[in-house]
């Protein structure tokens, strides 16, 4: 008794659990179904999701469940495959000009909408004028625009045009490498719809997807029919349905109990569970999401660098890794995920009790010292921060944890520099462009309110670099420059650096598969055995 | 005739009891209907009547814990229907109450020594040996022991505890105490007990008694002048002997042969009167007692019947008091 | 009686008007801010304040006030936030699946209560006695989402009875219904018991005894008609847990229905939504106890209408 | 004398107090009642009036209550007959009234419904009938309109009319015996003189024996021909109205008689019983009543007091005879 | 006097007589208490609890606080009798020292709510009137606002966290107790002894404070005993709604609403503090169910 009572945690994870931790295999399947012969009631697939789908304009859309969604209905000229590669979708090709300038795009001449009006390169352009009109104000104008400061806003694109039916040609004002990431999550509408203010999305889809729109449910769930037009190759399910099932427990419930076929996310912690059910496959799929402390630079004593590292140094990631997502997590090697492209890696802050403490000594710290720390409220962020917390307090580092819901916390977050009380933020990002991750998080120009820059961290040099990244006319020499970026954030340490979580994914093996390219779930060609 | 202690002139109390949608009551029940009389210092005053005449209403509005509506209450020379609450408590070392209920009206959670010291508490400045021994006197006095008083009131029966309100009510040597029928909730054999109780106390301190009582045997025994209530008005008033010897109202001669004889040997006459006392919240037109009353005409039914005074202190309400059932 | 009820709700009307005022200051007063929500996280300050202006956030406080009320008057409570539907029609699908839930609970609460209190009555101080209100004490002790998951637990996955969540077949009423009614239904016993007890002893039951009645005619017709006036009265008091239930359970059981709607709205500062159904949850109370003092005043003829 | 209705032979009444202890509220009480009679049971509050009563038709609470001696009844033992028998002579047979009218009734149903379920439960007779039933016994009680009475809720009525309702109620099935528990003492004298003339109507008419309980020796003077006089749980004194008022043997019954104030004489002290009423738990040996006697004598505290005769048709319990009564007086 | 006194105590008590047995109302009541048992056993849980939640941090197996990422998850066992937690925390250990933290808040809530209920319930009942219909009035508003959502609303404009808690469940417990309390006050103010101290001539202050408001206790304590388990459940719930204390410390509610994420593996996570909230808050229901009933003098 005594042995442990005074312990102050003990040891590293892995230990007697370790046939937990979720080990993917090449094929990312923690769990293999071993019953296969299961049977779905009808040809039809539901799939449950923690969080409700809002928006179904295909470039209004804000939140990861609904862009999900618009996946299945509306069809982009081009998409990732699941290494994050562009694959043809209504282009069946495309060229850059040498001078990074010119985007040309040579679309299919096979398309219609489920609305019934055609495709053709007109509706592009229609499209992008609609996109980039600011009395819409869609999400999605954003990545065709730049923001210099508040006011003032430079169109990308110089011009765009037409020369015939199936070509359309995008002239850059200058180059902008992740033009063809924009082009993948610029979702094209039925031309007829894309103009009518009036028309409500989320009663009736206006895509050339594989699906369309049947029922939309707000709050409960949204169901998808085969279109039965569709160009490429035709969905064998006859319909998808995404339902919202809020409750971790009850998506593996229902997923048991064969009310779905697919959940997600699935909680790390299930594993026995779907291990245990014979009929359920676990992927674990790499993500583009990275979990981090953000450390506001401003404060005292996170303005010392020497403090930051020694709050890295301090942190076990693989601990992190292993009790909050059962190993299926990557221990954080750079500020990007490795799956974003551009990512470099970079050498670890390895786990050091000792080291921390010096340096927390040579910055006058040696007693330690408290500070607060908000995060979201959901028991998987709060069993973060409660993470972070006993991690930090081996150091003597004393975190007063506030979790709080996303406005409470938002509020906090946008507080400009002069007003802000945010002292460190338990967070996440998830983005598949570097540039987009980078200067969201890190860029001085993204400092609150404007961005969310929340560790308030300026580094002139990083501005730099990235801003050449940006206008670097090859990906080649745009990934030295982010890879720049990455090693000064690295050693400058404006966050504490935990993972990149995989996405976890359980379906019914009466599912033949289930993919995860980086904008959601597919399962559009999979099939079901009935 | 002696100083008078109390003089009552016109007192009329109603009670809303049911309201408008703007809160204005619409509807009322009249307790008690233009009632004068006087209580002479060291008398028995009392009051019968049926349920709900406005006996208990009548006392109430004497001890002032409700105010009428018209009307005037003198109390040792004093008006004070008007008085605020404040300005009567120093006048109620006067002025004691017994009341029927000797279960509801003692504190269940207080000594029986602290209920009868109480008002001397209240009203005088004893310290808290004295009044402890005044409230042993005081025990001593109706007839219980001292080490009673240590106890609660639950474990006594109905007659010391009656007795234990006597106590308390004479603490402060009161001129005046109204009992609202002291004696109702007794067995025969502790009401007598108590009714003598009672008259030795007055002989002993000079007390005044309001006495109410429903009983009319009871009154009979214990008071000079006897005041009888119907429906909220006093119908008859006379000394004690003219009462019972020579009743004029006929409501008082159709109580009086209601009551039963304990005695089987006298086979006596009933006046069996019809019908049931109206509701007071719709008073009968002109005498209330009209609507039993066998000689009723159709003048009773328009006029309200002058007080008559049939004979020294003799007070009729009828407008037929020659009459006899 | 219909002077009594234009009465009562005129009466309604006032406290109506002050619980608007409050829930709208009240949502004012929680921090967070709709246009960011709106806006979503990688959204610029221009964009919010775009936002912002469209959603009406910029005016003073008093014009968004009396903007509400006055939609209020013409059935029009806004466009929500975070759905840029009118709140309307987003409440409408939800209304029937909570009011089913709302009534499954009352009815299987109120059927088991009553039984139970009942039974309890007539055993009064013996061992049935003791079952049943131990039964009723555990049933408002038991944290009705510790229930939820149990049931679920129980009867989805471990016997793959019941459906886990959602609404779309009529089993998937019952494990949540049940969970919202256990604190009622031990309400109701208690009170049904207690009530019985005191009816049970009252003159009138020795009459009907006396009359030659069985004992089970002087108990239904007698005893338990009397103390139905006090069952109901309490009943109604209850709608009150029942709406709090309804927003954890529907959270537990994954139900599209109103709790869980205000729960994501208040998570989204959806003010449109969230004043409205809190307004609509407090008529919903004043509505439900009217219609319970009225079926009081029918059972109960001692209670006059004026 | 006819042969008597119900012979009540040793009726003893128990209640339970907690787990192990049992209290006597009545013991070995005896009586008989005989058609067309009207028999007044008195004694002062908690002697074991109702109790009696109650016990005879079996309406005490089963678990905490037990019954011994014998209820002769048609050639019945009550206390023998199974449940369902005993029902059908409830209300059908022996017909029993209470002291509060109004909360004797039940507050949320019709009169008529009242009404007619005693009617229905113990007759075969269809919807018409019943409902003609009905009027018939609220005309038979002096009820003025009967038909206005029918639809009304017991709160309408005042409480005269409430029980008049409840005799009404007792005798529409004609019954052999009414028990009447106090019918009048929450009423005002008006309205008693005129219930207790209904009472000696109903027994003239029907020659219904009837039980009449009270407190009030006026009523009992007035009513009744036979009393029986209780005190602390057993019968101390049974004899004629008549006999009982001349010749009183009980020192108690004196004492109660003594104590009753009378209109026409009056006095200015009245006598009185010291003492009050013993605990049912904590009931002397011996006489009970040898605590509050002004005669009692050693034997009176040690010996049990009997019912014996004390002249003809009159028992006492009282150990002492009038002789030795008056001896102790003079010494005194 | 002495003289006197032997005439007039002719019908007091006549020789040999015993005085009724002393009998204070007290030592009725635990007498009466004593035969429900299940009121009883309720009352001993409590004191129980009541000594866990002054002593438990101290005899905990565990620090509460020491994480065993080893022992993720572990079921019950010989070492850790409860299990673990997903931080391989000690679950006994834990709830041994959230017991006061639980217990605390809810107590010191009711507390709050009782001492404002109570005044104002007092307040509307002696005095009346306006002041009457004022306070009910404001009451009837907070009723109609369903008391969770009230708490929901307080604590989401406060911010989450034990104080605030504690603020959110004692304002919804403000209204019930003014019922409460009002309907006592009125009915002991209808009591003929409370008449009768007017009548006598105390103050106000005296017939509020020694006449009325020692009737009104028994409702305050049954009342007071049944909310107190309502505050730990509301407690709970607001935790299970994301709205609860602090998640670092052991707050029942708050262990129970993060073990719920692991009820189908860990449902150990779930059942024991679960179970340990449910036996309180039935334990204080039952207290308070069997102090009514002892109280209430129509079922006695
Ligand atoms: N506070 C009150 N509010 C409304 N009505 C009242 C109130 N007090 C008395 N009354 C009514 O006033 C009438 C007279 O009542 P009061 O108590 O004076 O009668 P009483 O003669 O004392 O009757 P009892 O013999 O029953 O005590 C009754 O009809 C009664 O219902
Ligand atoms: N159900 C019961 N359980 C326990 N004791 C009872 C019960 N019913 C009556 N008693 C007790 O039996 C005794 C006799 O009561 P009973 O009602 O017969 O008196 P009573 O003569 O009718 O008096 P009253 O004139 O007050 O009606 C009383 O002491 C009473 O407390
Ligand atoms: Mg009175
Ligand atoms: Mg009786």
């Amino acid at each position: 008794k005594g042995a442990s009572k005074d312990a102050k945690g003990s040891g590293s994870a892995g230990g007697s659990s370790s046939s937990d931790l979720l080990k993917a295999d090449k094929d990312g399947f923690v769990v293999r179904a071993t019953k296969t012969d299961s049977k779905a009631k009808s040809n039809d697939a539901t799939i449950a999701v923690e969080t409700p789908v809002k928006e179904l304009h295909p470039m209004n859309w804000s939140d990861g469940t609904s862009g999900n969604v618009v996946l299945y209905i509306y069809d982009s000229l081009l998409a990732y495959d699941k290494d994050m590669k562009f694959v043809p979708r209504l282009a069946k090709s495309w060229e850059i000009s040498d001078d990074a300038l010119t985007y040309t795009f040579h679309l299919r001449d096979d398309v219609t909408f489920t609305d019934g009006s055609a495709f053709d390169s007109s509706v592009v352009l229609t499209n992008y004028q609609q996109a980039i009109d600011k009395k819409n104000n869609w999400r999605r104008r954003r990545t065709f625009i730049e923001t210099i400061d508040e006011n003032t806003e430079v169109t990308r694109v110089n011009s765009a045009e037409a020369p015939d039916e199936s070509t359309v040609v995008f002239h850059l004002a200058k180059p902008f490498a992740p033009f063809l990431n924009s082009m993948a999550q610029f979702f094209i509408i039925s031309g007829k719809v894309v103009t009518d203010s009036s028309h409500d999305y989320m009663k009736e889809s206006a895509g050339s997807g594989p699906f369309k729109l049947k029922e939309y449910s707000q709050g409960d769930h949204t169901t998808l029919v085969r279109n039965d037009d569709y160009w490429g190759k035709a969905p064998k399910i006859d319909s998808v349905t995404f339902r919202e099932v809020p409750e971790a427990g009850s998506r593996i419930a229902m997923l048991q109990t064969g009310e779905v076929q697919v959940a997600y996310p699935v909680p790390a912690d299930q594993v026995a569970t779907i291990r245990s059910a014979g009929n359920i496959n676990l992927l674990s799929i790499p993500s583009t999401t990275m979990r981090y402390v953000t450390l506001n630079n401003d404060v005292k004593p996170l303005d010392d660098v020497r403090v930051r590292q020694a709050l890295n140094y301090a942190l076990n990631q693989q601990d992190y890794v292993d009790v909050m997502y059962a190993g299926a997590a990557t221990p954080a090697t750079s500020v990007l995920p490795a799956t974003v492209p551009g990512y470099k890696e970079q050498k670890p802050f390895d786990y050091d009790i000792e080291k921390a403490k010096s340096l927390l000594k040579e910055a006058g710290l040696e007693d330690g010292f408290s500070i607060e720390m908000i995060g979201d409220n959901s028991s998987q962020e709060t069993k973060g921060m409660t993470f972070v917390m006993q991690q930090l307090a081996k150091i003597n580092v004393k975190v007063d944890v506030k979790p709080g819901d996303a406005a409470t916390n938002g509020v906090l977050a946008e507080a400009s520099e002069s007003e802000t009380k945010l002292q460190t933020w338990y967070v996440n990002w998830s983005q598949t462009d570097a540039d987009g991750f980078m200067r969201s998080l890190l860029s001085e120009a993204m400092v609150p309110p404007t961005g969310y820059n929340t560790a308030f961290w300026k580094n002139d040099k990083f501005n730099a670099e990235l801003e050449a990244g940006n206008a670097a006319p090859t990906l080649e020499e745009q990934n030295k420059h982010y890879g720049a970026c990455q090693d000064i954030a690295w050693d400058e340490c404006p966050w504490i650096y935990l993972a990149s979580d995989n996405s976890l994914i359980a379906y019914n093996s009466c599912l033949s598969n289930v993919t995860n390219p980086p904008q959601g779930l597919d399962i559009i060609n999979e099939k079901l055995s009935v | 005739m002696p100083d008078t202690l109390v003089s009552i002139k016109n007192l009329t109390k109603r009670f809303p009891v049911s309201k408008s949608f703007f809160g204005k009551p619409t509807k009322f029940v009249h307790a008690v209907n233009d009632v004068s009389f006087d209580i002479a210092a060291g008398e028995t005053f009392a009051i019968v009547g049926e349920s709900g005449c406005g006996k208990s209403t009548t006392s109430r509005l004497l001890d002032h814990l409700i105010k009428p509506d018209e009307g005037e209450i003198w109390f040792d020379g004093r008006e004070i229907s008007k008085l605020s609450d404040k300005q009567m408590r120093p006048l109620r070392s006067d002025m004691q109450v017994v009341f029927q209920d000797p279960y509801g009206s003692l504190n269940p959670r207080m000594k029986v020594q602290d209920i009868i010291s109480e008002p001397l508490l209240v009203h005088t400045s004893l310290s808290t040996g004295e009044r402890l021994r005044r409230a042993q006197e005081l025990l001593d006095v109706v007839g219980l022991s001292a080490a009673h008083g240590e106890r609660y009131p639950h474990e006594f029966s109905g007659g010391q505890r009656q007795r234990i309100g006597i106590a308390r009510a004479l603490s402060v040597q009161p001129k005046l105490i109204i009992a609202d029928e002291p004696v109702s909730a007794l067995d025969v054999s502790i009401q007598a007990q108590v009714l003598n109780l009672l008259r030795d106390l007055q002989e002993k301190f000079n007390l005044t008694y309001l006495f109410i009582s429903h009983d009319l045997a009871v009154v009979e025994m214990i008071s000079d002048r006897i005041a009888v209530m119907y429906l909220g008005s006093i119908m008859e008033v006379a000394p004690n002997e003219d009462l019972y010897r020579n009743p004029r109202h006929p409501y008082t001669q159709a109580l009086l042969s209601a009551v039963p004889v304990p005695d089987p040997e006298i086979k006596k006459h009933h006046v069996l009167l019809e019908g049931d006392i109206p509701t007071s919240t719709t008073l009968p037109s002109g005498c209330p007692f009209r609507t039993r009353c066998p000689h009723a005409t159709e003048k009773c039914a328009r006029e309200v019947p002058p007080d008559t005074i049939v004979e020294p202190g003799h007070v009729v309400r009828c407008h037929y008091p020659d009459l006899t059932l | 009686m219909g002077k009594y009820l234009v009465k009562r709700i005129l009466n309604m009307i006032p406290l109506l008007f002050i619980i608007s005022v409050l829930v709208f200051m009240f949502i004012h007063l929680i921090p967070g801010d709709p246009a960011r929500m709106v806006a979503g996280p990688q959204a610029r300050l221009g964009e919010v304040e775009q936002i912002r202006e469209q959603l009406g956030l910029n005016k003073p406080l008093l014009t968004q006030y009396i903007d509400w009320v006055t939609g209020l008057f013409h059935g029009d409570f806004g466009i929500s936030f975070s759905n840029k539907e009118t709140v309307g029609s987003l409440l409408a699908p939800r209304l029937p699946i909570t009011m089913y839930l709302t009534i499954c609970s009352i009815t299987w609460s109120a059927l088991f209560g009553v039984i139970i209190g009942a039974v309890a009555a007539i055993n009064r101080g013996r061992s049935l006695d003791i079952v049943g209100m131990v039964i009723a004490i555990a049933g408002i002790s038991i944290p009705n989402f510790w229930l939820g998951l149990q049931l679920m637990e129980i009867f989805s996955v471990g016997f793959g009875l019941l459906p886990t969540g959602g609404v779309d077949t009529w089993q998937g009423y019952i494990l949540p219904s049940l969970a919202m009614g256990a604190g009622i239904m031990s309400i109701l016993a208690r009170v049904t018991r207690s009530s019985m007890v005191e009816n049970l002893g009252r003159d009138y039951i020795r009459t009907s005894r006396a009359k030659g009645l069985s004992e089970s005619k002087v108990i239904w017709r007698h005893a338990f008609k009397n103390s139905s006036i006090d069952v109901v009265t309490v009943a109604a008091l209850q709608i009150g847990a029942l709406i709090a239930g309804s927003v954890v359970v529907e959270t537990v059981f994954s139900i599209p229905g109103l709790g869980r709607l205000l729960v994501a709205s208040i998570g989204y500062r959806d003010y449109q939504v969230i004043q409205t159904l809190i307004l609509f949850f407090s008529l919903e109370y004043m509505v439900v106890n009217l219609i319970a003092d009225v079926l009081y005043g029918i059972i109960n003829p001692r209670v006059r209408y004026d | 004398m006819s042969a008597p209705l119900l012979e009540v032979r040793g009726l003893t009444t128990e209640f339970k107090r907690d787990r192990k202890t049992w209290i006597t509220a009545v013991s070995d009480v005896s009586f008989d009642l005989h058609p067309g009679e009207i028999v007044g049971l008195v004694g002062e509050s908690g002697c074991g009036k109702s109790v009696s009563s109650l016990s005879v038709l079996r309406l005490l609470p089963r678990q905490t209550s037990r019954i011994s001696g014998e209820v002769m009844f048609g050639g019945d033992d009550l206390l023998k007959l199974s449940e369902k028998r005993m029902r059908s002579i409830r209300g059908n047979d022996i017909a029993m009234i209470f002291q509060e009218p109004m909360n004797s009734l039940d507050p949320i149903m019709r009169v008529e419904d009242q009404l007619a379920e005693a009617i229905t439960l113990h007759n075969d007779l269809s919807k018409r009938e019943v409902h003609e039933r009905c009027l018939r016994v609220l005309a038979s009680v002096g009820i003025p309109e009967p038909k206005m009475t029918l639809r009304s809720y017991p709160h309408e009525l005042s409480g005269g009319m409430c029980q008049r309702v409840m005799i009404a109620m007792a005798m529409s099935c004609e019954p052999k015996i009414l028990i009447a528990d106090e019918p009048t003492t929450a009423l005002d004298v008006t309205i008693q003189a005129q219930i207790l003339a209904l009472m000696e109507q109903i027994r003239r008419e029907r020659n219904t024996a009837i039980l009449l309980i009270t407190h009030d020796l006026g009523v009992v003077a007035e009513t009744c021909s036979r009393v029986i006089v209780m005190y602390a749980g057993g019968i101390v004194e049974q004899t004629s109205t008549r006999e009982l008022f001349a010749h009183p043997d009980h020192p108690y019954t004196k004492g109660l008689i003594a104590s009753v104030p009378r209109l026409g004489s009056r006095v200015k002290r009245l006598p009185s019983i010291p003492g009050s009423v013993p605990d049912l738990a904590a009931m002397p040996s011996g006489c009970r009543f040898a605590p509050r006697c002004s005669f009692a004598q050693e034997r009176c505290r040690t010996h049990e007091a009997t019912l014996h005769p004390v002249a003809p048709d009159h028992l006492s319990s009282c150990l002492l005879s009038e002789n030795e009564r008056k001896e102790v007086l003079a010494h005194a | 006097m002495a003289d006197t006194t032997t005439k007039n105590a002719e019908g007091a008590f006549a020789a040999g007589e015993e005085l009724p047995r002393a009998v204070s109302p007290w030592r009725q009541f635990i007498k009466k208490f004593w035969r429900r048992k299940t009121a009883v056993a309720g009352f001993f849980f409590i004191v129980f609890v009541l000594v866990i939640a002054v002593i438990g941090p101290q005899i905990t197996p565990y620090d509460p606080g020491a994480y065993d990422y080893a022992a993720l998850y572990s079921g019950p066992s010989a070492t850790h009798i409860w299990g673990c937690d997903e931080f391989g925390r000690d679950v006994f250990s834990r709830i041994l020292a959230g017991t006061q933290l639980s217990i605390g808040t809810a107590v010191t809530a009711s507390v709050l709510g009782t001492v404002v209920g109570v005044v104002l319930g007092l307040l509307a009942g002696f005095l009346g009137g306006i002041v009457d219909a004022i306070i009910m009035r404001v009451c009837d508003i907070m009723f109609a606002f369903p008391g969770m959502l009230l708490a929901m609303a307080i604590v989401a404009i406060i911010g989450p966290g034990i104080k605030n808690i504690m603020i959110g469940v004692a304002v919804f417990t403000v209204p019930t107790f003014a019922r409460i309390i009002r309907g006592a006050v009125l009915e002991v103010r209808g009591e003929l002894y409370v008449e009768v101290a007017k009548s006598v001539g105390c103050s106000t202050a005296r017939t509020m404070f020694v006449h009325i408001f020692p009737g009104t206790m028994q409702a305050l304590i049954v009342n007071f005993s049944m909310n107190v388990g309502g505050a730990i459940l509301t407690a709970s719930s607001l935790s299970f709604l994301g709205l609860g204390a602090n998640v670092t410390e052991p707050e029942w509610g708050a262990i129970l609403s993060q073990g719920r994420s692991y009820i189908a593996t860990a449902p150990h996570l779930v059942l024991f503090p679960g179970l340990v909230i449910f036996l309180t808050v039935l334990a204080f229901n039952l207290f308070g169910d069997g102090l009514r009933d002892t109280l209430d003098p129509k079922l006695n």
